[in-house]
């Protein structure tokens, strides 16, 4: 496998057209490409979809059968709508706000590996790369919400910048366990050392008898990172009318909207890459039948790494539709008090058990 | 969806049909502003809720109006209130389409005489397109509005203000007649 | 009260509760209306109100602890206006009176039981809002329901109501 | 080493060395930010708007501004006949119908000394039941949406319409009935009707221990109202706060049975007051276990009715109903006992027209609102909402 490592994307970097990196351009196109497919189909749409369904209903039924034109139908329409700078708005701000939400959401997809065979750079500190660019996004709500001028967008923008900068430390000790049972930060190293013929077995999580603390603390860490419930107090709508986003109409709230599922996927897939061994597969080699071996490889490990970062998604909007929202200094003591001692805890277990036991 | 289907005069190939793409998109994600004002928010909500489920729609209800295209205004307009009605008009991005639902909205309905303090229809401060009779409608009534409302759109054009295209919807209106009188034989035979 | 139909239990309650009010205040108060379905009695120096209020609520015998309703009436034919307080003794004593006050129809005032029951509060700015009468001492005096540059006062028999508001037409 | 404070500054701590005021420490300077909150907005149910003056996220003070759906009801009581305002009562607090039709049929019976059937009154105590536990069924689930939880106001949205369809399906129309007259009903109930709420209530039973669990069960629910919005009881009291909100305040004290009316004494059920076992006696968690309580009590009642019910053989439905409502001269004070409070009509009437001298509606939600500022004060924005929702509201009765 090691030899096929990377290859794709190695070979795609090569390719050059008329003098022109056009391997690149398709590289970084790769990720974008999927992620509108993504946020299109089954980001937007399942999660209408699956609220749907929880709560007794059909969810979207007459745009295409069984509504899955609709978030194309949205996209579109939003297009068209008229594109309001209110005048008492930041101009600079506003409108360059959205921007880096959007970019910020989308850059760390250069280090996701999405199968033995592609990954977009193959950063030696992928990891460390990946939780810093969670916090551009920061930047943008930040600029979005102060650029608005309105005082809901403010509220919003100030508790968004409050929960995820406080969050971003238990998010990042507990990265750290994984990073530290693997003994290397770059992200496609980490799947590797996690494969082998037994399957899950070989995931972090299961690696250590403390190893599933840091998931648990990471995956609610990374829930208020991306502002999904209970944790969406940015955006709080019983509370904030809209938060940080209330006066963006037209495109640029679309933008926002795509960020948001982005960021979504991004959270997902850097938990399943750290501890549930991304795109390894994880069906056991049961004597004879080799059922890893048979779903292991390019395709098959772009297949699991999906499957994962769809499986967590769910999750988020399972919680997202069962769960109320929590208060803002309830928020801020479940970080400080709870989550981060218990990171800290599980950093420090989690040393012991990689320098004394095997 | 409705009564009957568009059939968009084909003088503009092209036009007609980036015309009919892009009005498939409008009718198709109407996201009403959430904002009740009274006994119509309740059948509202209920229209949004399990059993009728807007959604099927797309209809999917945003609180700012911002993000809004269609205001469902929903209950009695009082003095008071219709200057934010005015404002929260104001504050919509077009194209957007205002639906008065029920007869307080409409032209004052019960306090139509003695509410002095009632606008009589809202059709005073802002232009409505779709109106929704009933005290108050049922959710039922109000997926037919909305209805109306997808028809209108339909009926738009590149170059085509809002009033031709009310004009065209009249003018392709069909007789509901012919279907009574097909449904009076279906029930007879 | 008529001859020969028995009063009922609540009736008779209001009265003996009439009686201590009488007693303390005298010719302050009307005499005692005791019909059935409401048993009031008038507070004639409406510039003791206050004084009788605290004491309706504070009396052993009385622990009016609860102020139903407030509602203001107009009388044309008198050419005043008033108000009708309900109260009520609740989970204490268990009985219930209403009194009346009344005031001139224009610039009339009254005093006001804010100090005493926070409910008074809100309905004494309802009927300044719908009557217009004047509640002296209230903390926040203004107009509850109709716009702060509402003309009239709606609920007034002669009330009629604007042309326009801001540029809006007002009747249909 | 003195403290100076200067108003919008913040506070700046200063110490002297020489002759010079050296600057150890300086806070933020602060201002107070008026939030207008309203009269559109997603928590307010209606049209509510709240003039807050908030430091940061902690609201100093929250001034309610009502009026925006002022309908002028008490001027068009005066200008139609008394059975004509029946549907005007429907639209003061339109979640409840039924029981708003009950209390000003009551009140203008009283006036006229009418004596009501028997069935009528089992009937009209029925759908007023089924109506407070609809009426019930909105308050939690918008509690729910207020606090961030979506799912319960489906859930309750999709159990309502079945009450919503009984309803209908006797009085010919969904919220707005027009279906309890002064000295009747518009017309008796259909032949199956019982059969159906008997099927309603062993349905819905289980349902209410699935929001149970949904609601109270769910920690960041309990959390977020544990605790919140406390008023003791004799504020209350004074405040004139009535029905689940003087009830989640401790008082034992429901007009039902302390001041009964109709059929109600020969009912047995329970009046639900908090227990204080999970909850703060008087906060927002207890206002929601006395209405998630009540209608289980309005499913026993509800139960009951269906068994005493008299047979409707040779029963008309209007026989009561007087030819000309004309009462002698005379005012009333009277009230029942709605699922957001009391209810009280204050009707004059002079004893010769067919229309009400002075028809004045005390609502219960106006009243309860009127504590808004005092329970708001250093609250969060957060926890203000979770106050307005424990309220209930409905605008048409508070601005009427």
């Amino acid at each position: 496998m090691g030899n096929s490592l990377n290859a794709w994307s190695e070979a795609l970097v090569g390719f050059h057209l008329l003098g022109l990196p056009l391997g690149l351009i398709i590289l970084a196109a790769i990720p974008l490409v999927f992620i509108a497919l993504y946020s299109l189909t089954y980001g937007v749409y399942g999660e209408r979809k699956i609220s749907a369904f929880m709560q007794d209903r059909l969810g979207p039924m007459e745009v295409g059968k069984w509504g899955i034109l609709q978030t194309i139908a949205d996209i579109l329409k939003l297009i068209q709508k008229e594109d309001i700078l209110p005048t008492s708005a930041d101009r600079f701000l506003f409108v360059i706000g959205p921007g880096i939400l959007f970019v910020g959401s989308f850059m760390a997809y250069a280090v996701l590996p999405f199968s033995p065979a592609f990954i977009g750079a193959s950063l030696n500190v992928g990891l460390y790369y990946a939780i810093g660019i969670v916090a551009i996004e920061v930047v943008g709500i930040l600029a979005a919400g102060w650029g608005s001028n309105n005082k809901w967008s403010l509220y919003g923008a100030v508790r968004s910048v409050a929960q995820i900068v406080s969050y971003e430390i238990p998010a990042a000790l507990a990265l750290l366990c994984g990073a530290m049972m693997a003994g290397t930060l770059d992200m496609q190293q980490i799947n590797v050392l996690q494969s082998g013929s037994y399957g899950f077995a070989h995931f972090y999580l299961f690696h250590s008898p403390i190893a599933w603390l840091p998931f648990l603390i990471y995956f609610i860490a990374s829930l208020a990172e991306v502002n999904r419930a209970p944790f969406d107090i940015p955006e709080a709508e019983s509370e904030l009318v809209a938060g940080y986003f209330t006066e963006y109409s037209g495109m640029k709230f679309a933008v926002i909207f795509l960020a948001e599922y982005g960021s979504m996927f991004m959270v997902s897939a850097i938990i399943s890459v750290v501890f549930l061994g991304g795109w390894n597969s994880p069906l056991p080699n049961l004597g004879s039948l080799a059922l890893n071996t048979w779903t292991n490889g390019p395709v098959w490990g772009a297949f699991w790494m999906i499957m994962k970062g769809f499986f967590f998604i769910f999750v988020q909007m399972w919680l997202r539709w069962t769960l109320p929202r929590l208060r803002v200094d309830q928020l801020m003591y479940l970080c400080w008090k709870v989550l981060t001692p218990f990171a800290f805890v599980s950093f420090v277990l989690t040393a012991i058990w990689e320098i004394y036991l095997p | 969806m409705g009564l009957h289907d568009a059939a968009i005069t084909r003088h503009n190939l092209l036009v007609t049909s980036v015309d009919n793409v892009l009005n498939w998109a409008r009718l198709s994600s109407l996201w009403p502003m959430g904002f009740g004002l009274a006994c119509c928010a309740i059948e509202m909500m209920a229209t949004n809720a399990s059993n009728y489920d807007l959604e099927r729609f797309g209809i999917f209800p945003r609180s700012s109006p911002r993000q809004s295209d269609l205001m469902i205004v929903a209950g009695t307009v009082t003095m008071k209130m219709a200057e934010r009605v005015i404002r929260l008009y104001e504050q919509m991005p077009e194209p957007r389409y205002v639906l008065s639902m029920g007869s307080c909205s409409n032209c004052g309905g019960p306090y139509w005489e003695h509410g002095y303090h009632v606008l009589k229809g809202v059709d005073r401060v802002i232009p409505v397109d779709v109106y929704v009779p009933g005290c108050p409608p049922r959710p039922e009534a109000l997926i037919g509005g909305l209805m109306k409302v997808q028809e209108l759109i339909r009926m738009e054009q590149i170059g085509l203000s809002r009033s031709d295209a009310l004009k065209k919807l009249e003018e392709k209106a069909l007789d509901p007649r012919s279907f009574v009188e097909r449904e009076r034989q279906v029930v007879q035979a | 009260m008529e001859e020969g139909k028995a009063v009922s239990q609540s009736v008779q309650e209001s009265a003996a509760a009439y009686r201590v009010i009488q007693e303390q205040f005298g010719a302050a108060v009307s005499a005692f209306d005791a019909n059935e379905t409401m048993p009031f009695f008038e507070v004639v120096a409406t510039g003791r109100w206050v004084e009788i209020a605290l004491f309706m609520r504070d009396h052993a015998k009385l622990k009016f602890n609860s102020m139903a309703c407030l509602t203001g009436a107009d009388y044309p034919a008198e050419n005043k206006v008033g108000i009708i307080c309900n109260f009520e003794s609740l989970a204490l004593l268990g009985h219930k009176v209403a009194v009346k006050l009344k005031c001139d129809r224009t610039g009339g005032s009254l005093p006001s039981l804010s100090c005493l029951w926070h409910t008074a509060n809100w309905h004494e700015r309802e009927v300044f809002d719908l009557f217009g009468i004047t509640f002296t001492g209230h903390p926040d005096l203004r107009r509850i329901l109709c716009p702060d540059d509402w003309e009239g006062h709606p609920l007034l028999k002669d009330y009629k109501v604007q042309q326009s508001y801001h540029g809006i037409k007002v009747p249909y | 080493m003195q403290e100076l404070d200067t108003v919008g500054q913040g506070s700046v701590r200063v110490t002297r060395k020489s002759d010079k005021l050296v600057i150890l420490e300086k806070d933020l300077a602060t201002e107070q930010m008026v939030l207008a909150m309203g009269p559109q907005h997603p928590s307010t149910h209606g049209v509510l708007k709240l003039e807050c003056l908030t430091d940061g996220e902690v609201i100093t003070e929250a001034i309610p501004c009502l009026g925006y759906l002022h309908r002028c009801f008490e001027k068009c009581c005066e200008n139609v006949d008394y059975p004509a305002i029946v549907p005007y009562t429907d639209r003061l607090d339109y979640l409840s119908g039924m029981n708003s039709e009950f209390a000003y049929a009551m009140a203008v019976e009283k006036l006229l000394d009418l004596e009501i059937p028997r069935r009528v009154e089992f009937i009209r105590v029925l759908v007023a039941e089924l109506n407070r536990i609809a009426s019930h069924l909105v308050a939690i689930g918008t509690y729910g949406i207020d606090l961030g939880a979506f799912t319960p106001f489906l859930f309750c949205f999709r159990d309502r319409e079945i009450i919503l369809g009984l309803l209908e399906w006797a009085s010919g129309a969904r919220m707005l009935y027009n279906y309890i007259w002064i000295g009747g009903l518009a017309n008796d109930v259909p032949t199956d009707f019982s059969k159906r709420v008997r099927e309603f209530v062993n349905y819905f039973r289980p349902k209410t221990v699935e929001l149970q669990n949904l609601l109270t069960g769910n920690e960041i629910f309990l959390k977020r109202t544990y605790g919140i919005g406390i008023m003791p009881a004799e504020v209350a009291i004074n405040y004139g706060w009535s029905g689940p909100m003087r009830r989640g305040s401790g008082v034992k004290w429901d007009l039902r049975r302390n001041d009964p009316y109709s059929i109600y004494p020969e009912l047995d059920f329970n009046v639900a007051v908090p227990d204080g076992k999970n909850s703060v006696i008087g906060d927002c968690l207890s206002r929601h276990l006395v209405r998630a309580l009540e209608m289980e009590e309005s499913l026993k009642i509800i139960e009951q009715c269906l068994d005493k019910m008299p047979s409707s053989e040779g029963f008309n439905s209007r026989s009561a109903i007087p030819k000309r409502i004309r009462p002698k001269a005379g005012e009333v004070y009277s009230r029942a006992e709605n699922p957001r409070g009391e209810l009280g009509f204050y009707i004059e009437s002079d004893g010769k027209s067919t229309k009400p001298v002075r028809c004045k509606a005390r609502s219960s939600c106006f009243v309860n609102l009127s504590a808004m500022k005092d329970l708001s004060k250093g609250q969060l924005i957060p926890d203000l909402v979770a106050i307005i929702g424990s309220i209930d509201i409905v605008l048409g009765e508070v601005d009427r």
